[in-house]
């Protein structure tokens, strides 16, 4: 690590104490059975609070309000909003990573001075990658955009895009060219989504949750100064997306459910089943098994700070993660018994920790089919880090989406 | 299976699949009591079919399947125990509940009910579409009285039980001071009709929740076979081909275990026998349901997770299911009881 | 079933009682830690005596001594077998289905009187069809039989051979042809095991047995008239070998593995922790299942007796027992403890249900390897069974070995 | 992980690849002595490296990739221990110790020794190669005294274990009224003494298990990338990539938690939270090992089932290893212990 352990010290005594003043009060229990909007307005709240900060941004370059932090740093500060257990900033998520990160790595100077600090104030976005017909696949992505002298003319839809009924803006991937090989033709646009010819609409979740929606897309105009990169070069550009938390988002996760593991052993205990055996054998294995997530997404995001990240690295957190949240989950339904499959209401901002096993169960799939499914993280894992032999020819996998 | 099952099985499968997951209750109960499902298990005698409890089971399968919403398994309950009971009134009743006119609810969970001093005390869980039965039945913690109680009844009050799963639509029944319209069993006579009637209802939870498993297996390969990726169907995947390998052969032995237990239950009168195979039939049915579910939605991907598909209702009864019945935990353990110390 | 439940009691209780005679006493212990010739001795004695009352040969036809029975009765007695707990006839298997079903069904009248009568008396037979490069692949095999006249010239190397060190002929499944179709030039001979240019070598097991061995053929003679089909249709006359013992074989493993349940609880009571729920669920779990499979064999015999069969039936039964039997052995490893570790003596003629815990659970591989490996079943399953598309071309599978 | 600690394990790499699985433990225990390995945590005062448990555990994890047929556990367990001691004769027992002259063996498993009026008496499971040491560790079930006894001690009786698992050469040791040679610690200290002990215990075989684990891992990846089948080789079939990126993901993240375990005990003074690290590292270490030889018996189909091949010795050392440290089913209940009631 490059800094002392004292200057570490005082940054988390620092914002720890912070967080004891302004994490909004007993949210778990205003946010459980609540509609979308009041959701929205404590998202708000909170984002504008941690943003003034500067707690926000500190992933941000030197010169922004809270930036140029280490990713050392940056990590403890995910850390202590994890263990401070303030609601995930879920609504202003793609802004503050993908969005600022593809555009300080990609973005024009003129690009980067309009948006950043918008939305260092507050603008929402929401990302265009996912299709109906292209889920881990993005070589087979069909929303269209057509040069037509000063803009592009886009056409097509996207799916499964985080709280897109709110985004202002959005990361869009799409086609320009389909005679080359499938990832040589997609450009990236960065679209208004208050323009003409935008339709969202909220997917509705098995969970009764609407937090990602549908985005359609009939003639809708995107000015060519708001084109990443070159024409057909949007795969590289979303390389930086997918790449921008940096494996921040593991270790913020995996300290979440190392946080909620005392609610487990609260419903075991409220259960009167301390001492059944049965579920000591599962909740001691489960703590060896979190406490080994949080050990592996710690020495990942180390791997990113010594620049020593190898192929498959990101598979092997994600999919150890993923796998362990449902034994998670799974234990909880097992203990929850009868009552907990009466509980209907859903807590929003948590992650799947909310002791609503029912729900956190459903919620786990989140994190084994979305963000590169299990299936996918293993054939990485298979191919690239133990360099077992691909299938022939077309039989093809791509990295993650 | 006698001809006459398969026969059965075959024409409620017909029956299910032209109603769909979405069939109303109201609908469905008029078309099972149309059918003389009501009246499969109750004795020639009192005008019913006289078939048995494999017969039974093979309608619950198919049922299961479909995720009727409607309270057949709670219904046969009832009904058996009536036909078990010497109610005075018993051909009446039976004529009533054999023609779906009257539909006496049962809890499909365990229950936290005293009864002390001619009075019912406590709470009954899961008791399916309560709202829509004239009478529950309804016994004692301590199994030493099986009674049937007004809906209506005085201190009496119904909950629903806002489970995720909604096909089943259970309720609570909350107890203070109740007085039971009448008592069908006491002592020995209740603790050995209570028996029967949880044998029976193991048996029943274990053929829904095979014929549900079947079905969301069938559909997940369907969809395998159909949605494309990398330029191929899923199907063709090795990985997704072995998992569901996996799964079939687990739906396979889950089917065969209910089936031989069943016969078990026809052919022999040996009561621990029968408790012990219903035991077996719901642990294993219920396993295996909660694991096809699971790797159903893994494997159906994102369309999985939106209500607009049908996995989740799947997915919500099976983990409704093992919680059912004697509860999750209860029922390795008394099968294990038999062999093992201090149990 | 085509019998009254009379004549089924009947044949029961003569079964039984004639078990009770006449199987060898205390062979667990006698066979336990002893050497191979003395399990010969066993096997040779146990045969005899089987073979002389006509109950190794149920499934003969009429005619035979012992011959006639339905496929019912043959359960039958296979299941009394079991529950008396006489030594599995390892030495004769081969001879009694393989060998006498293959010529039943497609060797010449010549061949039959030459061969019948002498399994009957105790010829010992082992099958030549797995090859070092060939484990579920037939149509990779390449010993070669090379026609010279009234004889083949047979080269080569077969392996996994059960007991071929004592066995007097071998069922050998050769090339003839490698111009067409791999399937189509392959030819089935009877090869004299005692024929010059034979050597066999038996496998060092990691369990210390050697049950199993390679031969290798160094030009050896077969004449042709020890050919069982015609030259190329090996493939055909395989399949009947295959098919022989029709599920018997499956009842009898499971019915074995029901009646060492009690060993397995007798070793938790033994260990004083009979009231360790963690243990009670997976003993629960673990009747359940081993439940299943008694059901599941059952009910795939009574398919092929009354001729429903479908493809993938048998794979069912097979992954299930074997996956059951996994599970049975690693709850002994877990209850046997370090103590378990410690006991090195193994003993011959019983299956995977000894009580050593780690020597039953290395044995448990014998059937989710042999036979057609959980993964060929697999692939039967998923394509045959469920229709799952198979993969292109060239990546075809092979029905089992 | 500090640079040297990276060398050390580079080095030990080699030197454990040039030796190969079936190196002979005289051999072994000489190179390991030359190599100034059992010094590596004495402190420097006594001409030790000053490593600590961390760089010890990188060579035990290259050990248990190599299956060393070599006591190296034990020596150093026996080691601390004594550097912790105040023995008046503890500077000559180092130096002996260090170079290798003199071993003393101590129990890998579990004891059931007493410990009354001045004697010892009971059974000390699980000591690797007794048969060269001079003395062996020895403590009381009651935790409440640590004792050197010597091996050729009147009463004493040295016996084989016979383990499925041939390169540990575990002994069980018989004590009837043995006198001890001198007792390292009682009471108290003896408590403190042993907490240490075990904690380093559950590190030192957690280590191993990873480095085996690790190591039978990629020889079964490999033996795929070659073996062809259906005019394959069998690492392109997608059914077993993926189940060897699951024991890949399950390997790397019982490595993960082993070096954070480690950490943990090198920064903190909190003696709790490092023997709950250590009892953590120790059960996912040995899931892990038990689950990928599984795997890697069955991947490498019969082949692997035959004594030439190497597979098997990872096996029986997996197997074997479960049961040592506080035995099979201790960990995770003292892991959950400290959240659950009445553990």
């Amino acid at each position: 690590m490059e800094q002392s352990d004292d200057a570490t010290g005082a940054l988390r005594r620092e914002v720890s104490a912070w967080l004891r003043d302004n994490v909004p009060g007993a949210w778990r229990e205003s946010m459980t059975g609540t509609a979308q909007e009041s959701f929205v307005e404590l998202q708000r709240g909170w984002f504008q609070k941690l943003s003034a900060a500067g707690y926000a941004t500190p992933h941000w370059p030197e010169g922004w309000l809270g930036g140029g932090r280490s990713l050392a740093q940056q990590k403890l500060i995910f850390e202590e909003v994890a263990r401070a257990d303030a609601p995930r900033l879920i609504l202003y998520f793609v802004a503050l990573y993908h969005a600022a990160c593809t555009l300080l790595e990609c973005g024009s100077a003129e690009q980067q001075a309009r948006y950043l600090p918008a939305i260092q104030d507050g603008q929402i976005w929401c990302q265009g990658f996912s299709e109906p017909n292209a889920g881990s696949d993005l070589a087979a992505l069909r929303t269209r955009a057509e040069r037509r002298g000063d803009v592009y003319i886009v056409n097509g839809q996207k799916t499964w895009s985080t709280m897109a009924q709110y985004a202002d803006r959005c990361l869009l991937l799409a086609r320009n060219d389909r005679s080359g090989p499938p990832q040589a033709g997609l450009t990236y646009l960065l679209l208004d989504m208050h323009a003409p010819g935008v339709t969202v609409r909220p997917i509705s979740q098995i969970t009764g949750d609407d937090e990602f929606a549908e985005i359609f897309f009939d003639d809708v105009e995107v000015p060519v100064t708001e084109r990443v990169g070159e024409e057909g070069a949007g795969w590289a550009v979303a390389q930086a997306t997918l790449a921008s938390e940096r494996g921040l988002t593991l270790v913020e996760l995996s300290q979440r459910m190392r946080s909620a593991l005392p609610r487990l052993a609260d419903a075991i205990n409220a259960a009167g089943r301390g001492d059944d055996s049965a579920l000591q054998d599962d909740f001691g294995n489960l703590l060896a098994r979190v406490d080994a997530t949080c050990a592996l997404a710690d020495r990942y995001l180390h791997k990113r700070i010594t620049g020593e990240e190898g192929p498959g690295d990101a598979s092997i957190v994600k999919l150890f993660y993923s796998r362990t949240l449902r034994e998670f989950t799974l234990l909880g339904r097992r203990v929850g018994g009868f009552t907990a499959q009466c509980e209907r209401g859903f807590m929003r901002g948590a992650t799947q920790e909310t002791g609503n096993w029912p729900l956190d169960f459903m919620n786990s799939y989140n994190w084994s089919i979305a963000g590169g499914s299990d299936e996918v993280q293993r054939n990485i894992i298979a191919e690239r880090m133990l360099g077992m032999q691909r299938e022939p020819k077309d039989w093809h996998t791509v990295e993650r989406i | 299976m006698t001809v006459s099952t398969t026969e059965l099985r075959d024409a409620a499968r017909q029956v299910v699949d032209d109603l769909g997951l979405a069939a109303d209750e109201q609908d469905t109960w008029a078309l099972v009591a149309e059918l003389g499902w009501l009246v499969l298990e109750m004795p020639e005698a009192d005008s019913g079919l006289g078939l048995d409890l494999a017969d039974a089971c093979a309608l619950h399968v198919e049922l299961g399947r479909g995720l009727a919403r409607v309270p057949f398994i709670a219904a046969l309950l009832a009904i058996d125990t009536v036909v078990q009971s010497e109610l005075p009134e018993r051909a009446d009743l039976l004529a009533s509940l054999g023609s779906g006119d009257r539909y006496i609810g049962v809890p499909l969970a365990e229950t936290e009910v005293q009864y002390v001093g001619g009075k019912l005390d406590g709470v009954a869980h899961g008791v399916p579409a309560a709202d829509r039965s004239r009478e529950v039945l309804l016994w004692s913690g301590a199994n030493d009285c099986i009674a049937l109680v007004a809906i209506d009844a005085p201190g009496l009050q119904l909950e629903c039980s806002n489970t995720w799963d909604e096909t089943r639509r259970l309720f609570d029944l909350h107890l203070e001071d109740v007085v039971p319209t009448c008592i069908l069993a006491r002592g020995d006579a209740a603790h050995a009709l209570l028996r029967r009637l949880r044998m029976r209802r193991d048996f029943a939870l274990a053929a829904e929740a095979v014929g549900g498993a079947t079905s969301i297996l069938e559909r997940t390969v369907a969809y395998l076979g159909e949605r494309q990726q990398f330029g191929r169907p899923l199907a063709m995947f090795q990985a997704l081909k072995h998992r569901c390998a996996d799964l079939k052969s687990q739906v396979e032995a889950a089917t065969a275990l209910l089936e031989a237990g069943l016969a078990q239950t026809a052919s022999a009168h040996d009561c621990a026998a029968a408790e012990r195979a219903g035991l077996a039939a719901k642990l294993l049915a219920n396993n295996t349901y909660t694991h096809v579910v699971e790797e159903a939605l893994q494997l159906h991907g994102g369309i999985g997770m939106t209500s607009e598909h049908d996995c989740h209702l799947f997915l919500k009864r099976a983990m409704l299911d093992e919680h059912l019945g004697r509860g999750r935990d209860a029922y390795a353990r008394m099968l294990a009881g038999g062999s093992l110390y201090d149990t």
